[in-house]
Parts: structure tokens; C-alpha cells; sequence
């Protein structure tokens, strides 16, 4: 099974590729276009690793709602960044990426290797969880099984987030004008 | 094998339009070409499915050809007004 | 030697592209690329975790009536699905900030921020002064 | 006998399909500007999808899996006409020319 292997390699690249030039474009719109691609080559790469559920909330949240929402903050936005030169706080930040990179490639030779089957992480847990979702739950779908039922207060937890953010989006977004406006019509009514 | 030879022939289809994408003169050359790599990734999705023997999976390609043309046609309206929204 | 090479590449590219979103949140100057840098080190991690969860020759984890189908490793997918999901939700805070913060400076430039608030500080401590 | 000239049909047709994107993604990469790439464009989204698709139809039979097949097809159908004609328009709305002859000359 080493095509799966080399699919995945080739993905992985195609994405190295494009995040490459993410760093170097200056015009806002075209950043947010490579991104979109970006996000759907990385739920491709997902259906290849078989997490099929993972791909598909990628591809509507990652590449759909991500990239609607980056154009609806452009729209109030300046459409082009400032040109910057290569200058002393660049090469800092290179240096700093250049020697984490360094040390987590150095560690990777640790890691196991992708896709076999001895690694520790299919070792335990995971057949209990596949066998109590055929017997206990009653769902075919693993993923949901644990997700809804074994974890299901941490899916709540998720919610609570979200609309902790959604809270937390309205109220830096609320436009205070309208608050004033209200008074002075307000105002207007009682006097008359 | 056959699939794998189909996939194999998308990869090569994306990168020749990867270029495109990266060295577009204009912006409606990039907006065009993500369109078409869109499309690509939607068929190679459904192949992925035959070739992996479960194509029980095509639901996922549904999903990308709708996000694909909502996030084209998003694109090309902030392009065209300047905003989004109506007012 | 090609099972070696491609047994650790995933991870080898994962953590460059880990790196190359470290590197635009570092040092670029524009709020939004910020952003964006933040979200392609976001996937890279999900990519890291989906990648510990694959077994070759396995299928997804979707139970099928042949009993003897090896399925991939469904934990980490439930992980990843609850960080996708918050992700989106750090992604729309930030942009309203920036947002907010392009109403109330004018720009998104980092370096023209401060510029601005070095202004108001040393007007606000010439009024003192005179005072 | 029907079920070997079924798989030599879906062969034929999914090479056809291939044949048509590699075709359209040559010709978003070589032709010389905008409007000519939209035709190459359309290639791709039209006859590659359509044959790839009756390629795929095919080698699954009558199910479930074919009628989502269907359902993509038609859907890129009807999609693909109309981002190719907003993008056109826009283009041309915002005073890019169309080059007219091989030498390279603008209308």
C-alpha cells in the first residue's frame, strides 16, 4: 500500500507550494484566493488519509465560510498591503523559524512511521470505541458515535464557544451611531 | 490501477493550472484558474472514492461544488461593488 | 529506502508548512496576513494529527457488513473536528478586531499603528505640560 | 459479455474525459489572454466532467452512487456557464480587450 503513501506525499507538496506563495503576494484579494485553494487541497489530502467527516467540515467551514468571511472583512479593508523590505526584524524571525523547524525535523525521526499498523496510537481505546458503536449506539458512523454520545460534553463545550464568539464579534461590530440616532428620535417624539 | 492512472493525470492537470494561478497576469486569470482547480478537485475526490473501493463518499464532492461556485461568485461580486452586502 | 523516505515526508512537510505560518504571523506587518498565517498553521497541525491516524491499507471509519475491513483510527478525527470548528470561531473574532481596529486608526499597518499612538501619547503629555 | 462491453465503455469514456481536462488545463496555461482562457475553462467543466462522470456512472451500475453522480454533473452543468459569463463580462466591464488576431493586436 505504498501509493497511498506517495498520494499523500504529492498532496502535502502541492500544498508547500502554495503556502509558499501566500508569504510573497501583496495584493490582499489574491492572498485570500490561495488561501481558498490552499484549505481545499488540504480537504483532498484528508479523504486520502480516510478521515471523511474531517473533509467534509473542511470543505464547507475551512474553504466556504473562511473565505466568505475574509471577503466580508475586505470589503471594509484597504485591498493592498504596504510594500516592505527585507530588513533586520525578517531575518530574526527567519533565524527563529529556521532553527524550530530544524528541531522538530530532528525530533521526527522519533515519530513513527505513517500508516503502519504497530504504531501507539491504534493501540488502545479505538477497538472498544468501534466495537461499542456497533453494539451499544447502533450508528455506523464511528466518528458521529463518539462525538454525539461519548463526548458529548465536549461537543457542548464547542457550542458554548461558538457563540461565545459570536457574542464577542456582535458587540465589537455594533455600530454606536444607531444608539445615538434612537436617543435623538427619541428626543424629537417627547417633544412634540 | 486504472484510477490510480486517472489521479495521477489530475496531478498533473492541477499543477499545470497551479501555474496559472501563480503567475496570472490579471486577477480574473486567478479567479478563473481557482475555478477550474475546483472543478478538478471535485472529480478527483469521486475518483479517490473508486479507486479506495467505498465511492460511498461522493457526498463530499457535492459539498465542494457548491462551496466552490458560492466562493466564486462572492469573489467576483466584492470585485465588482467593492462590497458584499446590498445597502 | 523509498518506504523510509516516504514513511517520515508527511511529517517533514507538515512542519515546514508549520514553520512558513510561524514565520507570517513573526514578521509580516499587515493584520490581515496575520490571520491568514494563523489559519495555515492551524491545517498543518490538523494534518499532523490525521496523519498519527492513518493505517495503511485501512478504510474510513465507517462500519461496513465485511467484519474483517480495517478501519483507520477514528479519535483523532474527532479531535480535529471540534478544532476546525473553533478555528472558524478565532478566525471571525480577529477579522471583526481588525475591522474595528481599521474604523478607529485608519489602517491595519502595525507599524502605522503605533506611529499613531506614539502621536496621541505625546500630545496627550504636551497638554499636561501646559496645564 | 454486456458487462465487459460496459467496462470497455467506461474505460473509453473516463480516457476521453482525461483527455479533454489535460486539453483545457494546456489551454488555461498557454492561451494568450482572458476571454480565451474562459473557453479552455469551459472545457474542462463541460465535456471532461460530462465524460469522466458517464465514466463513472458506468462502472458503478444502477444505485444510489449514480444518482449523486448525476446530481454533480448536473449541477456543474449549470454552474460553470455562469461564472464563465460574469467573469467575461466583468473583465470586459473593466477595459480589458479581447486580442483579435495572432500578431498579438488588441480590438
Amino acid at each position: 500500500m505504498i501509493t497511498e503513501i506517495i498520494i499523500n506525499a504529492f498532496l502535502v507538496s502541492f500544498m508547500l507550494v502554495i503556502a509558499l506563495f501566500i508569504v510573497n503576494t501583496r495584493k490582499v484579494i489574491f492572498t485570500i484566493l490561495l488561501a481558498g485553494t490552499y484549505s481545499l487541497v488540504a480537504a483532498l489530502m484528508f479523504v486520502s488519509l480516510d478521515a471523511v467527516d474531517v473533509a467534509f467540515t473542511e470543505a464547507s467551514v475551512g474553504a466556504g465560510i473562511s473565505t466568505i468571511l475574509f471577503l466580508a472583512a475586505l470589503s471594509f479593508l484597504p485591498k493592498e498591503e504596504v510594500q516592505e523590505s527585507f530588513n533586520k526584524n525578517n531575518i530574526f524571525a527567519l533565524s527563529i523559524c529556521l532553527l524550530i523547524g530544524g528541531l522538530l525535523i530532528w525530533a521526527s525521526y522519533d515519530l513513527p512511521m505513517v500508516g503502519n499498523e504497530n504504531n501507539p496510537v491504534h493501540q488502545h481505546l479505538v477497538s472498544d470505541f468501534i466495537e461499542g458503536s456497533k453494539n451499544h449506539i447502533g450508528i455506523p458512523n464511528v466518528v458521529t458515535a463518539i462525538l454525539a454520545s461519548y463526548r458529548g460534553y465536549d461537543t457542548f463545550g464547542e457550542t458554548i464557544v461558538i457563540y461565545t464568539a459570536g457574542l464577542a464579534v456582535f458587540i465589537l461590530l455594533y455600530n454606536r451611531t444607531l444608539k445615538e440616532t434612537n436617543k435623538s428620535v427619541k428626543n424629537e417624539i417627547s417633544k412634540k | 490501477m486504472m484510477f490510480l492512472a486517472i489521479l495521477f493525470a489530475f496531478s498533473v492537470c492541477f499543477l499545470l493550472i497551479l501555474i496559472r494561478l501563480i503567475a496570472g497576469k490579471t486577477t480574473y486569470d486567478r479567479i478563473l484558474a481557482a475555478n477550474s482547480i475546483g472543478t478538478i478537485v471535485v472529480l478527483a475526490i469521486s475518483i479517490h472514492g473508486f479507486y479506495m473501493g467505498r465511492p460511498e463518499f461522493i457526498d463530499i464532492s457535492i459539498v465542494y461544488a457548491l462551496i466552490n461556485f458560492i466562493g466564486t461568485v462572492a469573489v467576483l461580486k466584492l470585485f465588482d461593488k467593492g462590497k458584499l452586502g446590498d445597502k | 529506502m523509498i518506504n523510509e523516505i516516504f514513511g517520515v515526508w508527511n511529517y517533514w512537510i507538515v512542519f515546514t508548512l508549520m514553520m512558513i505560518g510561524l514565520y507570517i504571523v513573526i514578521s509580516k506587518k499587515s493584520l490581515l496576513k496575520k490571520v491568514v498565517g494563523l489559519a495555515i498553521f492551524q491545517t498543518s497541525v490538523f494534518l499532523l494529527y490525521i496523519t498519527f491516524g492513518k493505517i495503511a491499507g485501512g478504510t474510513a471509519p465507517i462500519i461496513t457488513n465485511n467484519s474483517e475491513e480495517i478501519y483507520s483510527n477514528p479519535l483523532p478525527h474527532v479531535l480535529i473536528l471540534t478544532a476546525i470548528v473553533v478555528g472558524v470561531a478565532t478566525t471571525a473574532l480577529g477579522l471583526a478586531l481588525i475591522v474595528r481596529i481599521n474604523k478607529a486608526y485608519g489602517s491595519i499597518n502595525e507599524d502605522e499603528i503605533s506611529a499613531v499612538d506614539l502621536v496621541d501619547y505625546h500630545e496627550k503629555f504636551s497638554e499636561k505640560k501646559n496645564k | 459479455m454486456i458487462d465487459s462491453i460496459i467496462n470497455y465503455s467506461s474505460i473509453a469514456s473516463l480516457i476521453l474525459g482525461i483527455l479533454f481536462i489535460l486539453i483545457g488545463s494546456i489551454g488555461i496555461l498557454r492561451l494568450p489572454d482572458v476571454f480565451s482562457r474562459i473557453h479552455a475553462s469551459g472545457m474542462i467543466d463541460t465535456a471532461g466532467t460530462a465524460f469522466i462522470i458517464l465514466g463513472m456512472c458506468l462502472q458503478s451500475g444502477i444505485s444510489l452512487i449514480t444518482a449523486k453522480l448525476i446530481f454533480i454533473g448536473i449541477f456543474i452543468f449549470f454552474t460553470s456557464p455562469i461564472t464563465g459569463h460574469v467573469t467575461a463580462n466583468l473583465a470586459r466591464k473593466k477595459g480589458l480587450k479581447p486580442i483579435s488576431n495572432n500578431k498579438g493586436e488588441t480590438l
